[in-house]
């Protein structure tokens, strides 16, 4: 189709998509004015059910569970999707070897270095924070995840990331992101043996305050390991890929 | 009050949702829709949602830039490779 | 108010695919794609909302309080990592295609035909 | 015991450990581990298979089992359609994964990590009683999909075939999203069969036509249905070998599988009254699908772009056999799934067999190249005779059950349909057979320039000089799969009542939401009828004959031949020109259908 007839063909069924979603929204109810059953009974119990204070994360974490369990997975296989499709392929890697794979590139300055080891402390704690009060304010594992992975990952730019590449720590990376994957799966097995069903919360809620929630604290953190995980290793695969065309181009 | 300001940002929302489509150039849309994130964050906020906002910050505005912007950076090197080597683009 | 809220899911899901219809560059076309997925947050949120209500957060206020409502709010949380996961693998599938086409403009990949 | 949970958790362990350890762990270790963790999950989804014989399996995880009649967590609904299907891709996949040990390229595990999860997603959305969770596991079996589209990163039309399948589908996931969001908003819940009791108590309005059409709209992306179709023979001609037996036999069968569950679940009580309306729009659909499939899939040079439009056109013969809207039909379409399932993930093994030894994909440039492969020919020409279901073979056996359920609603004009679809792919497959393997056939004057010559040699180990067995074992297994599924005793019989089920909205939602589950009465399906059999071997007859003109057909002598040869081919063209390969052509497509099909059940359902 030529650019002409594929817009014309798009903009004929915009209009008509817009129709049907106006038709649509018609039908639902005034805008704040949702009286839905599920959530206001989520609303009411998450408290009585698990001490937690966070509705959302008791929700995210134990009502519906599995589809954290399915979610966590994307993140997992989209990293190893990512690794597959960016991986260096046999000629590649032979051109790579001739001029010069493994030499060391342009190191951090030296000012750039001290800021990234004087912020990376004080972004580490916000990130535990963030992790471990997930299941009552506000966050949680997985924007806490987010906060510790680029801390992380901005501490090994600090370091000079080639340096980082040679000892190879992307594997233990590797580890902590499967880990945290399989953690939350092995939390919803430990339910299985200790309770009764999958996924059941099988650690008391407790009373109040940070040990609430039951096994909520701890899918927050391996939540959080495999978000801080796959970032990284998101991010130094695409950087990765720059750095070796560099030194091709040399 | 909550209504008007509702209303502003959903406006702004609307308007930065065209501004990211009609930026074209590669660099500066991640710019745009880093912004773009943030509104989306505080429409969240107005919605009463702050876990979804939180989400939406690190996501929209630090995560996904900061690889469009290596992506965008590894396609140039390989750009500036082709034309140092004379290939045909 | 209510016609405001739902059109403007209305509206990002139609210039986002615009977008992706009409873009001369893969990057370009990826983000386009975040501004589609933006259309299902806003509506899902704008569904789940009540007037006056509170963030289903209990730490500072008492259980009991009109909250809007949570489950929309966890439903959207899985989505936004959907997003970053899927704009994480189409960026690595742009980066390939330039290396093997030299090119980001989706109409010259031209690999494919009939 | 809770087989449901552990049959999706194996695979999911086995991805997550293969990973952690990905540096250190052997290559053969990787392979075993792939192949035994897609077994286990096999035998546990057989069980789960022979559970839900006595009634709808229902798991509420966590325990959360309804409160005040309103499901507040997430539950497994597992009937015998669920479960068949979930073993079917567990079988499927351990296929894969057997024949995918021979691959080795990368150091690193990633294909087997990609398999497995991508096997868990499959499963986990066969089994879900929940649309958000079907959601959750549809983009997980996405994802994974995704990249296994894209592995063979060294060959351009790979590249451009993951990005066309990934942005499409994942426009698709975003209308299925947005259509669970508009089904919350009215029914204030998630459960398919709460959804299923809200919507029950009012006619559908445009927010319930609509909410249906994105859901539906989103999953017929993945089942490649006419105009949501392009992505899928870009997609599926690229993928290694291993992941086209799960895509060619068993994805886009997913696809339609979560209509159909959605619709008989959820939305059915709402359109009972407009019934005949909506099975007019889905059997006329799935007859342009069918249509357009087959006349693709006769001018594909390249054999597994052949294969994947063979994939379209059955889809949309499923699509007929789903859009009855009868048990008779559903049991059809399943038993049909089943034969031709097997038959094409077995051809795209023979396939793969072919790449192996032969180094190449194109038909015309393959011709005689196969000679010395007398196994893999007669398994290649059966796959063949199966698509043009010859009886007594599976394809048959559904075919004819398909019949009898249009005859019963009237649309016998769709038999025709369905027997043009099997003729025009088996017969394209059969003169594939006939010019690799025979040399039949004159000698291409211009043989088509292509950079898959060779195709997977980048990713392949060992000599090809002869078929290593974890190629050729799944080869016989599937392709024998698909001919026994014809005269297993008892198999129509099950089909039918596990349709009957499937298609019971109230029973469903007594199972989930009173914990009251009943085993299906035993069900009768009746015997194919004389005619059928005569449909059955004419076609294949048909088939054959079609492959013999293509193959020997002497230049046309008269005028009116050469003109009407030139009429169709023009016609074959200008289809084929329409399959550009530009994403932007495609989401445009996308869209239009969306608003067609939107606008069709505007029309059918109020």
């Amino acid at each position: 189709m030529s650019r002409r007839a594929r817009f014309v063909l798009f903009a004929i069924s915009a209009v008509g998509a817009a129709g049907l979603l106006a038709w649509a929204f018609a039908g639902l109810p005034e805008f704040g004015d949702y009286q839905g059953r599920y959530g206001r009974i989520v609303a009411a119990s998450a408290v009585p059910d698990r001490s937690a204070t966070e509705a959302v994360a008791v929700t995210v974490f134990d009502y519906r569970a599995l589809d954290t369990l399915g979610e966590e997975f994307i993140l997992f296989v989209s990293v190893f999707g990512v690794l597959a499709l960016l991986r260096i392929h046999r000629g590649e890697r032979e051109r790579g070897r001739a001029v010069g794979e493994g030499r060391r590139g342009p190191g951090p300055s030296e000012s750039l270095r001290l800021a990234g080891r004087l912020l990376v402390a004080p972004v580490l704690l916000l990130g535990i924070y963030i992790v471990s009060h997930g299941h009552l304010t506000p966050g949680g594992g997985f924007q806490g995840g987010v906060v510790l992975g680029t801390a992380m990952f901005l501490l090994f730019l600090s370091a000079g990331y080639l340096a980082f590449k040679r000892v190879r720590p992307v594997s233990v990376v590797e580890a902590v992101e499967a880990g945290g994957a399989a953690g939350f799966a092995l939390i919803g097995v430990g339910g299985l043996l200790l309770g009764a069903v999958f996924l059941e919360n099988f650690i008391s809620p407790g009373k109040s305050g940070l040990l609430t929630g039951g096994t909520i604290p701890l899918s927050n953190a391996a939540v959080g390991l495999e978000v801080a995980g796959a970032l990284i290793m998101i991010l130094s695969e695409f950087l990765d890929q720059r750095l070796l065309v560099r030194e091709r181009s040399r | 009050m909550t209504t008007a300001l509702q209303a502003t940002i959903l406006v702004l929302v609307a308007a930065g949702g065209l501004a990211v489509v009609v930026t074209r150039e590669p660099a500066k849309q991640a710019a745009v829709s880093s912004i773009f994130g943030l509104l989306l964050a505080a429409l969240f906020f107005s919605y009463q949602a702050p876990d979804v906002a939180l989400s939406q910050i690190v996501v929209g505005s630090v995560a996904v830039p900061a690889m469009i912007l290596l992506a965008l950076a590894k396609v140039r090197e390989g750009d500036r490779e082709r034309e140092g080597s004379g290939e045909e683009p | 108010m209510t016609a405001l809220a739902y059109g403007v899911a209305a509206w990002l899901l139609v210039v986002g695919i615009a977008g992706v219809v009409t873009s001369r560059n893969l990057i370009h076309l990826v983000v386009c794609m975040s501004v589609v997925q933006a259309s299902t947050y806003v509506l899902l949120l704008g569904i789940g909302y009540r007037s006056g209500a509170k963030a289903p957060v209990f730490a500072d206020i008492p259980t009991g309080t009109r909250v809007v409502d949570p489950v929309v709010q966890a439903l959207t949380l899985t989505d936004v990592v959907v997003e970053a996961t899927v704009i994480a693998l189409l960026l690595a599938i742009a980066v390939q295609a330039h290396k093997r086409f030299g090119t980001l403009d989706p109409d010259r990949l031209g690999a494919i035909r009939g | 015991m809770d087989l449901a949970p552990l049959a999706l958790v194996v695979p999911l362990l086995a991805a997550a450990a293969l990973a952690a350890v990905a540096s250190h762990v052997r290559r053969a270790v990787a392979d075993v581990v792939t192949v035994l963790a897609a077994a286990a999950s096999t035998v546990l989804c057989a069980l789960l298979l022979a559970d839900a014989g006595s009634g709808t399996v229902v798991e509420w995880f966590g325990g959360w089992e309804p409160r005040d009649g309103v499901a507040i967590g997430i539950s497994f609904a597992v009937d015998e359609i669920g479960a068949a299907l979930a073993v079917f891709v567990a079988v499927l996949a351990t296929a894969a994964a057997i024949f995918s040990s021979r691959y080795l390229e990368a150091d690193e595990p990633y294909l087997h990590v990609l398999l497995l999860v991508f096997l868990a997603g499959m499963l986990g959305f066969c089994l879900a009683g929940d649309v958000f969770t079907m959601f959750v596991f549809f983009e997980l079996m996405s994802v994974a999909a995704f990249a296994l589209a894209g592995y063979k990163i060294d060959q351009s039309e790979a590249i451009e075939g993951s990005l066309n399948f990934a942005i499409t589908n994942t426009i698709g996931s975003f209308l299925l999203l947005s259509g669970i969001a508009l089904t919350y908003g009215r029914t204030g819940a998630l459960n398919l069969a709460q959804i299923g009791e809200a919507l029950a108590t009012q006619p559908a309005d445009g927010l319930v036509v609509v909410a249906f059409a994105l859901i539906a709209s989103g999953f017929l992306v993945k089942a490649a249905i006419v105009p949501f179709h392009f992505w899928l023979a870009d997609a599926y001609a690229v993928a290694l070998t291993p992941a086209c037996l799960l895509f060619g036999g068993a994805m886009s069968e997913l696809g339609l599988y979560g209509v159909g569950r959605t619709y008989f679940a959820a939305f059915s009580a709402a359109f009972e009254s407009h019934q005949a309306e909506l099975r007019a729009v889905l059997i006329g659909v799935g007859a342009l699908t069918a249509v357009v499939g087959a006349v693709m899939c006769v001018q594909q040079d390249h054999l597994k772009r052949m294969l994947a439009f063979a994939t379209v056109a059955y889809m949309g013969v499923f699509l007929i056999g789903m859009g009855t809207l009868s048990a008779e039909g559903v049991a059809g379409t399943a038993v049909y799934v089943l034969g031709d399932g097997c038959a094409k993930a077995g051809l795209f093994a023979c396939v793969g067999i072919v790449q192996h030894r032969c180094r190449g994909i194109s038909e015309l440039r393959l011709r005689g190249r196969g000679r010395d492969l007398a196994g893999t020919a007669a398994l290649f020409a059966l796959g063949g005779l199966l698509l043009a279901s010859l009886p007594p073979f599976g394809t048959f056996l559904g075919k004819s059950m398909l019949g009898a359920a249009l005859r019963a609603e009237g649309y016998g004009w769709a038999i025709a349909v369905i027997v043009l679809a099997s003729v025009l792919t088996g017969a394209a497959v059969l003169r594939a057979a006939g010019r690799v393997f025979g040399g039949w056939g004159a000698r291409p004057e211009h043989p088509p320039a292509t950079e898959e010559e060779g195709a997977e040699r980048e990713v392949e180990r060992g000599a090809a000089a002869r078929t290593p067995a974890v190629m050729w074992v799944p080869a016989v297994l599937l392709i024998a799969g698909g001919v026994a599924a014809g005269v297993w005793p008892g198999l129509a019989d099950a089909a039918l009542g596990a349709a009957e089920a499937f298609t019971d909205r109230a029973g469903y939602s007594a199972a989930v939401l009173e914990g009251a589950a009943v085993a299906p009465p035993p069900a009768h399906a009746s015997s194919p009828p004389w005619f059928d059999y005569l449909i059955g071997v004419g076609s294949a007859a048909c088939a054959l004959g079609v492959a013999a003109l293509a193959l020997f057909a002497p230049r046309p002598r008269s005028r009116a031949a050469a003109e009407l040869g030139a009429v169709v081919s023009r016609c074959g063209a200008g289809l084929r020109a329409l399959h550009s390969g530009r994403i932007g052509d495609y989401v445009a497509w996308l869209l239009a259908g969306f608003t067609a099909l939107g606008g069709l059940f505007g029309l059918a359902l109020t």
